[in-house]
């Protein structure tokens, strides 16, 4: 059984590391903030310039001053602090951020990613999403394994415009944890509950490197 | 102190003509000068270049300078919250550059330091990059990126005082302390514009020397784009 | 909050090893790090380069390394307030890399900013230029400077809480920002440290996420090199 | 009579304007804050980090965390603000900053200044002044004339090493104002009470471009 959404997220969220700080990109990667393990401290990067995001506000707090980078209202936890966007970006480019994870339309076996454009449609612009594939050591794709109409996202090739390349380390789909090696490849490292190799094989347009044993997640 | 408080967006914004290029602070529609945006829609200037993060929705923000068809081009890193934009886009009326969001404060700043250019990871690899020069530093390819100025940078801050410094409120503050910076003439609205000595001089954001105009916005709407929230029953 | 308060100097400076490179916030002896000089001074290291605007004088700041031949080799805009240093430098021992003050301040936040070079106008035609790459903007000559790192930055702090946050006064905040970003290890030392929550999140200087450790400093003697004073009488 | 070093501070203060920005160098300079113009109101620019600044403080009041780029303590004026060394520059280099005045060894006929290095003597450093002189649109030396052996401050060429070619606009010294135009030369505008023009020619060893009259400074 291929894991939903939050199952996704639960899975990455143990790749966090006590101490580190993170950017979550807008949709699944979000959802990642709701699963922190415990004993973990981990503070939350919004690149409109926050550091230290809480959860949202309750009915009747929100304000308008206090937002995330997909513009929705948000707390702040004590010790939180705000700055500008050129700072915001240094933390970014300068690495101080641990680990950047955000959705993508594709990846490629050698760590490329498209996720802002698709030719002939509306371009609504790659936001941050270009300096922090550019800066991040440690970037975790978070997407499903294949889009709509069933094609795979993972593939030799991107096929649309890039964001990055060569940036990506680690895939987390509904399907399979997947490393990036540094010569090329998907290393399959963990399968979804449920999920064959068979079904991941299949799944997969790039070249997949499967070891004997493939362990399944533990969520 | 250089006294520089103006009565009104409409007198601040005095100077501004069609064909300039102005820098907007803002993310969304959170930090958005709207005072000065609502002064140029009375102004009627056209042929603007813009500099902004964003471009508002369609009746909020630089939506309202869209739909007057005031904005020759869009220098952004994200756009199209709003339909008139899309139309105008696809239509070919309006030009759209897309910059990464840290390259475009990044370059901000610069513009606003002196420093003319400066290298950047940044869109290395993509049309980003394209015809721009690569270097390759720790062994990692960069490209060169060049500063940028404006006319007139039009920034909102919480606080100000008659000399022209500034503090924001929350993340407010986003890309308007580097565009502050960037303008051959700054302009500040604020919701509370104090005398010389009323702002602690640690807490000041923005130094007055970037700021050659300020005043009191006569009012803030400050509206929510996405309204998030968890129910107390919870 | 990732808490990263330590409990000294010392367990703070741990790591810290012959041979490597620092950067001491400060300018003169406003805003320097005392505490952690004392324990560099205690642990003996050496062979350490060293980047700070200034050297200290003979028996206070980096003049107390100098005192010790602890210091390889300065990076500054401006030393030579002791003599020692000046022995040092004449005699060969100590090696010297002076820079523009400007330079040095942008090199240090490029470096913690992720920007590895960029163009600035200063010191073109002058021997700080020499050898570097030289290129026009808008009809001016500017030379290519590269960034700065060090494997310890060390700054000096007004207040901070355990989260790393940090708030300066006066001109002691100086060069502490820039190189607060550029350690790959950043201590910072602060005369008082509280929990987090207890800072103004719109008021800290330095954003947490640049520092690794931080401590309340046992004693501050924050020394006045240049009194200068009217007398009441007049 | 040729000026003391307040007689040149005073006649550079009347080149200021109102709203500039000013940064003043360390010795003469320094004394251009005592003779500002009634009515004009500037802001001075220290660039350790503060705008704003004021007078000595009382004896007593001094802080430790409060000086100039000349290591003094100061006060700071109602408005004043502090910031760190980046931003400081930042507001030198991008031209914020309208004038700057500051002393040299020697100036030559095209603008270049030496006032840092003197070869086989303790080199100290140039501090901020490389930056300042590459940086600002209006750059006046304040000097004495002659140095004190007696000769020419004022050259064809700068034997000293340079802090930035090309630079200066304005030179006041002792014995008088003097444009540098833009296709070289010291353009003589104005005589020091009682010095005749022999005497400024006589101590000038760049190219000294007099015109018929040349009025005597108002002090």
């Amino acid at each position: 059984m291929s894991l939903d959404k939050n199952g996704i997220a639960k899975r990455i969220a143990q790749e966090l590391i006590d101490g580190w700080y993170v950017n979550l990109g807008i949709g699944i990667p979000t959802l990642v903030a709701n699963h922190i393990p415990k004993g973990i401290n981990v503070e939350f990067q919004s690149e409109n310039g926050i550091l230290g995001m809480g959860p949202f506000p309750f009915d009747g707090e929100e304000d308008a001053d206090l937002i995330n980078a997909g513009k929705q209202t948000i707390t702040a936890l004590p010790g939180a602090v705000y700055f500008d966007s050129s700072t915001s970006f240094s933390m970014i480019r300068g690495q101080h951020v641990q680990l950047t994870v955000l959705g993508a339309m594709e990846v490629s076996e050698n760590g490329d990613i498209a996720n802002w454009k698709i030719p002939g449609k509306m371009v609504k612009g790659m936001g941050g999403a270009m300096d922090l594939v550019a800066s991040a050591d440690n970037i975790i794709v978070a997407m499903m394994h294949t889009n709509k109409a069933g094609e795979s996202k993972l593939l030799e090739q991107c096929s649309l415009p890039l964001t990055g390349v060569n940036c990506v380390k680690k895939v987390v789909t509904n399907l399979a944890v997947m490393e990036i090696l540094p010569e090329g490849g998907f290393k399959l490292i963990e399968r979804a509950p449920g999920v064959s190799v068979e079904q991941i094989i299949k799944a997969t347009r790039g070249k997949l490197i499967v070891d004997a044993e493939v362990p399944e997640m533990v969520l | 102190m250089i006294n520089k408080e103006v009565k009104s967006a409409l007198e601040a914004c005095q100077g501004i003509k069609s064909g300039m290029t102005l820098m907007l602070g803002g993310f969304g529609l959170c930090g958005i000068p709207e005072n000065c945006i609502s002064a140029l829609v009375e102004m009627k200037v056209n042929d603007l270049t813009c500099i902004s993060n964003n471009a508002g929705v369609d009746d909020f923000g630089l939506g309202l300078l869209l739909k007057q068809r005031q904005i020759k081009k869009m220098i952004s890193s994200y756009v199209g919250e709003n339909d008139e934009f899309e139309r105008q886009m696809l239509s070919g009326e309006l030009e759209v550059d897309l910059i990464p969001q840290g390259s475009l404060a990044e370059r901000c700043r610069a513009g606003g330091a002196g420093i003319p250019a400066f290298f950047t990871p940044a869109g290395y690899g993509t049309e980003v990059g394209e015809g721009k020069e690569v270097r390759e530093f720790n062994g990692k390819p960069h490209i060169l990126e060049q500063a940028l100025l404006a006319d007139f940078a039009i920034v909102k801050a919480w606080k100000g005082d008659t000399a022209g410094n500034l503090i924001y409120k929350g993340t407010a503050r986003n890309f308007n302390p580097p565009m502050a910076m960037a303008g051959k003439i700054t302009i500040a609205e604020v919701e509370e514009l104090v005398q010389p000595g009323e702002l602690d001089p640690n807490h000041v954001h923005t130094p007055g020397i970037f700021v050659q105009r300020i005043f009191k916005g006569q009012k803030f709407e400050k509206r929510i784009e996405q309204r998030t929230v968890i129910t107390k029953d919870h």
